[in-house]
């Protein structure tokens, strides 16, 4: 009974890392140019399609070599590809609408997300498929008495939270980071003052757009199943967990991304025939909060200046 | 008619330019008049309808159940048989009722139609049947398996067939098989939400229980969920000795891994026909390793089997053939021997449909009361090896390896 | 410039269009149909470019507004004679006036009052559902499913509405996002929606005595059943597009004006805006379930399918396409985004792709849409432009 | 002469913003037919008292009434049709609408909008608004024909001076008993400032019992219009009185002409 909740929680948890990633990037991007990148999913997706890719590609060329470097040279190639379609979706679709009524922004990005999404089915070899992630994490772990550990959730959970602490040093201690953080509390002030506003914005798309990157060799790496669909719903997830944490706040984003995790999988898990509407419970978490704390756990409250 | 001049004075400038656009508007208009109402005019050729998902999630059933179709019609025209031209009108209905509606309608419509075969879905079905039972036009169903399909609609309407075996045939063998042959005591559902998930849980439940089997407990999951943790920690406190997971391809792969991944090891994972693709080998790679399905009619038995395949390579489709192909080859080949026999018209085409007796890739088919096709074989298959194997000539049966328990 | 002429180049500019139209449903074929819409594009522009034509036809609509309306209208009650042996156009052209209806009703929210709702399909699936159970399980008429479609869709625009109390652009999107959801789960999950079964055998409407379902011969030509549902639609339409326009052309659409351009202002003029969102809401959301209502009779069966999110985005994409605030944007948006995905077919795969393509470029080159909206004009008031 | 009945009454007004003070215990009244000049250097918190008499910010403590009436804790509808009107710093016109939508919209209060007559009286509900619509462009003739003649303009064409021409139009329309203008004239060079002056000397003429406050940068323009004059330093009320006492007032001018 108690292990099993304990392996709930594990499982919460492992789905949590993902989401809260998804989410520090739709929070970075409110952040500094208040716009919600409905795409951001699409990222998460395309960069599951790029990293199996290369593992597979690299698996064929060079087999034997030590698979640790493997996994890091197609992970950082992931990263570096969906970093740079961020920065393009950004160009393409939300730069030309800055000053523009916030309803277009939010279409332009859906449809990049819908894009990318056919592009990936069409184009992509037997695109519209099921793909398989190459098993390339050894299998087995550490078992504590029944509570099993497995190897692949042991090292998301590390990488997760070595991504934390990074993000954490770079919007608190680094150049860049201030300076995102003096864009998104007032952007024109920002540019007066000499900061190039256009290079931090890609910069932070860059960022946002490989951290999805990294949620999804995750989601490669966990479920080793995926298709070019599954974006969509991970993305408006991830836009739930960082309104839920507080749209603008990163460790608001960490806290909203496990908040939902542990919804929908205790849903799942103890309320008879929940799995089925798992996510009409996560939803209406946030409808709550949206209804009663639009900003937020941690996000500052919103006040429309006069 | 409208007065050019005037409109020319209107316009103020008074150059020829624009007498000329106006004459251009008007050439233009009567030309495409023209081409719009010129067709139609063609030789003689009779149409038969086919509808299946050749776009959306399913449209690789689709396209292969199409080209099989296409292929029968083919050799009918090569035959020489036919005193006119046969072409088939390939529609799409995308899996998706609204379409489907649309699809038929387009169907029926057409009046060098004659008949029809359909859908891998059954929603869409649902949604098409009342326009051909309106329309009086024949409707072959290759690949839906919804019971009430022909177990309600088929009682209702004469015009309504099915040559692919239903889906409670498929449940009801393998329950049989789980229970009384290797007996199976404790089980676990799982369905996904779509009305084939549904209609698996109701058959199965129903077999297990008859059989005196007892069920442990009965989940469903949403088409497009990827995370079955919190579900399967759930199994294995239950720790059932069979999970059956009544659902498609894509979903039961992820759920083969997660099972895996949760150390169920000792416990048996088994389905039917909606996990009969080589997809799931590949996708669930080792894992998908002694999952038992049933399928029906595995068509490699029949001796018409290796002509049909060698065929099928011949007419150089892009797509492979999918799970359903034959059905779909067979219904063109029920509805032109029906087409043979009285000719082509809408209304002597349904009961000659009903009264048929033909024998076709698969077998002889006749149909009962309800429509449906009395043709029924089953095949047990165990993945082994990243293969579907027929359990008859499998490790497992001979003992080599033992399914998990 | 006389006024006969005026109206002289509107009816010839109609009849050109009706001309297209049809030529253009008539056209099985994608490039052929790909090379009709680039001729008449081409044609367009050069007249703009070239000649006074489309001034012309500006003032003429400016002039003879109600005239030109009635004649179009007559143009559109003669369409289906067109298709009297294809009975698959004029379902398309149904279906293409009942999210017509749906996407008016969208605009009250995003166009006039500035709120972007994903849960239009949502609604329009509500409506459909409310009636398809009355009428299949009490077995009531077309007429009261309407009336109860009616009443609970906006029912649902009421609960929809009151979180635009707190919210406001994005997190107001993410509320309708979510209620679509919560919306499609319940229903895909529930016994009595007939869950993913969906509700078949809706009935056809009955009108005087005879059912829609059924072909009726005047005269010796048969007018096939699907053809009065197209009268029976294109009423419901007219209506509604009254009522819209009556609607945005009083205080209640200056005020959602006011409210979209600016709240702060809105409210120092003694302007409550909740009263307004809703209002805005409830109205959207009865237009949303009376085309739903249309659409379970039309195709005489409902699934979750229908209100799946893609049906949201279509409605979403339909606004912006034709133009914010403009009932006859809204209007040839829809048609658009209906007809051309049929011809679209032939190239399966592709369509969703070009859907996509062309709403950005829309937003890029075009973002007020095809007819952008224009100033109210108060007629009898001196110095009229 | 002035009769000094007190229109507008705010006893020791405070506003926080978390930490920050904005106001400080300010306590400020208007008479009837009086224009009142309200200045102090940035951020002295002259755009929030307006704010807070407006109730756009609910004031963290004191109390403000009108002809009376407390309003502390209204909303700003309610004070708006109690008759208190303002103007923004950064005017705020409803910009995707026509200048005379705009002004027709100020008259929004005398109206009781009701959805009935708007399905069912729909003829006569227009030609209210025509009706509506001549007098909006008649105040737009008073103050520049030329806004009467492209009245069909939409708000975000217009120049500066004429937005803020079309917001005065669409304040007086709504008939206010107080009307509150913030900065009229920045960004306005002198000819036109001057042409504003006249128009708000007009406005006073001709209405009635009419109250002004008006929040300046520009001296001269308090000087000729203003009749008394309140100024604001870091939240609090540092001086108050006729424009001529105000500027030898020696805190004043350290605290705010001393800039000059």
């Amino acid at each position: 009974m108690f292990l099993t909740f304990l392996l709930q929680l594990k499982n919460s948890i492992m789905l949590g890392c993902q989401y809260s990633l998804i989410a520090i990037g739709f929070t970075l991007f409110f952040g500094i140019l208040n716009v919600v990148v409905f795409c951001h999913g699409d990222f998460y997706i395309f960069a599951t399609f790029a990293g199996a890719t290369f593992l597979l590609i690299f698996l064929n060329l060079l087999p034997g070599i030590v698979s640790v470097i493997l996994i890091a040279v197609a992970l950082f190639i992931a990263m570096v590809l969906t970093g740079f379609l961020g920065v393009v979706v950004e160009k393409v679709t939300i730069k030309p609408f800055r000053k523009s009524n916030p309803i277009i922004p939010i279409l332009s990005t859906l449809s990049a997300g819908t894009i990318i999404e056919q592009l990936l089915k069409i184009f992509y070899p037997a695109g519209s498929n099921p793909q398989i992630f190459p098993n390339i994490i050894p299998a087995g772990g550490i078992n504590i008495g029944e509570f099993l550990f497995g190897t692949n959730e042991i090292v998301i959970l590390l990488f997760t939270i070595v991504i934390f602490i990074f993000m954490y040093f770079l919007i608190k201690k680094t150049k860049i980071g201030s300076n995102i953080v003096a864009i998104s509390q007032d952007f024109e002030a920002a540019s007066m003052v000499g900061i190039n506003v256009d290079r931090y914005v890609s910069i932070t798309f860059f960022i946002g757009a490989s951290l999805a990157a990294i949620a999804g060799f995750m989601n490669g790496i966990y479920y080793t199943v995926f298709r070019y669909d599954m974006g969509a719903m991970a993305g408006i997830k991830g836009f739930s967990a960082s309104v839920v944490g507080g749209l603008g706040s990163v460790f608001g984003a960490v806290i909203g991304g496990f908040l939902m995790a542990f919804v929908e999988t205790f849903a799942a898990a103890y309320i008879p025939g929940g799995s089925a509407i798992r996510d009409v419970f996560s939803f209406v978490v946030v409808l709550l909060f949206l209804i009663f704390r639009p900003s937020g756990i941690l996000g500052e409250k919103i006040i429309d200046k006069v | 008619m409208i007065d050019f001049k005037k409109i020319n004075n209107l316009t103020r400038r008074k150059d020829m330019k624009r007498r000329g656009f106006v004459m251009f508007l008007v050439v233009f208009l009567l030309t495409f008049s023209l081409l719009a109402f010129a067709g139609g005019q063609k030789e003689k050729v009779v149409k038969i309808a086919f509808i299946g998902p050749l776009t959306g999630p399913n449209a690789a059933q689709g396209m292969g159940a199409r080209n099989s179709f296409e292929l029968a019609i083919r050799q009918a025209n090569a035959s020489g048989e036919f005193p006119y031209k046969i072409e088939m009108l390939a529609l799409d209905d995308a899996s998706d009722p609204a379409v489907g509606a649309n699809a038929a309608n387009k169907a029926v419509s057409d009046p060098q139609v004659v008949a029809a075969a359909g859908h891998w879905n059954s929603p869409v079905a649902r949604a098409t049947i009342p326009i051909f039972h309106e329309n009086g036009v024949a409707l072959v169903i290759w690949g839906a398996i919804g019971v009430d399909l022909t177990d309600k609609y088929g009682k209702m309407y004469p015009e309504i067939t099915r040559v692919c075996p239903k889906l409670d045939a498929e449940n009801e063998f393998l329950a049989d098989w789980l229970l009384t042959k290797q007996g199976y005591k404790t089980f676990y559902i799982i369905h996904d939400t779509s009305s084939y998930g549904k209609d698996c849980l109701t058959f199965m439940k129903i077999g297990i229980e008859k059989r005196g089997g007892k069920i442990l407990g009965i989940d469903g999951v949403n088409v497009g969920e990827k995370d079955f943790m919190p579900l399967l920690t759930k199994v294995k406190e239950k720790n059932p000795q069979v999970l059956y997971y009544g659902g498609v391809v894509t979903e039961a792969a992820l759920l083969r891994v997660q099972i895996v991944k949760a150390g169920l090891t000792n416990m048996l994972y088994t389905g039917i026909s909606g996990l009969a693709d080589q997809k799931f080998n590949e996708v669930a790679g080792s894992a998908a390793e002694g999952t038992v399905i049933v399928k029906p009619g595995d068509p490699k038995e029949v001796k018409g089997w290796p002509a049909f395949v060698k065929a099928y390579k011949d007419a150089k489709f892009n797509e492979p053939m999918g799970a359903y192909g034959q059905y779909a080859y067979d219904a063109a080949g029920v509805i032109l021997a029906a087409l043979k026999k009285v000719g082509p018209d809408r209304k002597k085409l349904v009961s000659a449909i009903r009264n048929i007796k033909y024998k076709g890739l698969l077998g002889t088919y006749t149909f009962d009361d309800t429509g449906q096709t009395t043709l029924v074989s089953m095949t047990l298959l165990v993945s082994q090896d990243g293969k579907w194997v027929k359990w008859e000539d499998s490790e497992y049966a001979s003992g080599k390896r033992k399914l998990p328990r | 410039m006389k006024k006969g002429k005026l109206l002289l180049i509107g009816v010839f500019f109609e009849l050109l269009l009706l001309a297209l139209i049809v030529i253009f449903l008539k056209i099985d074929n994608f490039l052929q149909s790909i090379l009709i819409f680039a001729v008449a594009v081409g044609i367009w522009f050069l007249l703009a470019r070239k000649t006074r034509m489309v001034e012309n036809l500006g003032m003429a609509m400016e002039e003879k507004r109600k005239e030109l309306l009635l004649i179009a209208l007559l143009m559109v009650i003669i369409l289906p004679f067109f298709f009297l042996n294809n009975i698959y156009i004029i379902h398309i052209l149904i279906l293409a006036l009942i999210y017509a209806i749906a996407a008016v009703g969208l605009d009250f929210q995003m166009g006039s009052t500035g709120m972007v709702n994903f849960a239009q399909g949502t609604m329009l699936g509500i409506g459909a559902y409310t009636s398809a159970l009355l009428c299949t399980t009490f077995g009531v008429s077309f007429w009261i499913g309407l009336v109860g479609a009616i009443i609970v869709s906006g029912i649902f625009g009421v609960i929809l509405g009151l979180p635009t109390l707190k919210t406001k652009e994005y997190h107001l999107s993410l509320v309708t996002i979510a209620f679509a959801y919560v919306g499609y789960l319940l229903i895909l999950n529930m016994k009595w929606t007939g869950g993913p079964d969906g509700i078949a055998g809706i009935p056809k409407p009955k009108l005087f005595g005879f059912s829609l379902s059924r072909s009726i011969d005047i005269g010796g030509i048969s007018i096939p059943g699907k053809m009065l549902y197209f009268y029976l639609v294109l009423l419901a339409l007219v209506l509604l597009i009254i009522v819209a326009s009556r609607l945005k052309n009083s205080w209640l659409g200056l005020t959602w004006n006011a409210v979209r351009d600016d709240e702060i202002s809105a409210k120092c003029y003694g302007i409550r805006l909740m009263p307004y969102k809703l209002l805005s809401f409830v109205f959207g959301s009865v237009f949303a379930g009376i085309a739903g209502v249309l659409y379970a009779h039309l195709v005489g069966f409902i699934s979750t399918e229908s209100m799946a999110f893609s049906v949201d985005l279509l409605l979403v994409a339909m606004v912006i396409l034709g133009g914010m605030d403009n009932i006859a944007g809204v209007i040839v948006g829809a048609i658009l985004l209906v007809i051309i995905p049929e011809k679209f077919r032939s190239i399966q795969d592709f369509r969703i792709l070009l859907y996509a393509v062309t709403l950005i470029l829309m937003l890029v080159f075009r973002p007020q849409g095809l007819i952008p909206k224009k100033v109210r004009v108060y007629r009898n008031i001196s110095g009229n432009r | 002469m002035v009769d000094n009945k007190k229109l507008l009454d705010a006893r020791n007004v405070v506003m926080n913003f978390g930490g920050l003070k904005a106001l400080d215990g300010v306590n400020v009244h208007v008479n009837k037919n009086e224009i009142l000049g309200l200045i102090g250097p940035n951020g002295s918190g002259k755009t929030t008292f307006f704010n807070v008499i407006t109730g756009l910010y609910h004031l963290t403590d004191g109390e403000v009434s009108f002809e009376g009436e407390n309003i502390t804790d209204k909303t700003p509808q309610e004070i708006a049709r109690l008759g208190i009107i303002r103007t923004f710093q950064s005017s705020r016109l409803w910009f995707e609408l026509s200048v005379l939508d705009n002004v027709i919209l100020g008259m929004y209060m005398r109206e009781k909008p009701s959805l009935f007559s708007s399905f069912f009286k729909y003829n006569r509900v227009r030609s209210d608004l025509e009706a509506k619509a001549e007098e909006a462009k008649a105040i737009l003739n008073e103050f520049n024909p030329d806004l009467a003649n492209n009245c069909y303009k939409r708000a975000q064409e217009l120049a500066l001076v004429d937005r803020r021409r079309v917001e005065i139009c669409r304040a007086l329309v709504a008939h206010p008993k107080l009307l509150l203008l913030d900065e009229p004239s920045a960004g306005m060079d002198p000819a036109e400032t001057k042409e504003l002056m006249d128009d708000i000397k007009r406005v006073r003429k001709t209405k009635k019992g009419l109250g002004i406050v008006i929040i300046e940068h520009d001296m001269t323009v308090i000087s000729t219009v203003a009749e008394r004059v309140v100024v604001f330093n870091f939240g609090k009320k540092i001086a108050e009185g006729d424009f001529s006492q105000i500027r030898l007032n020696k805190e004043v001018r350290e605290a705010y002409l001393g800039k000059e």
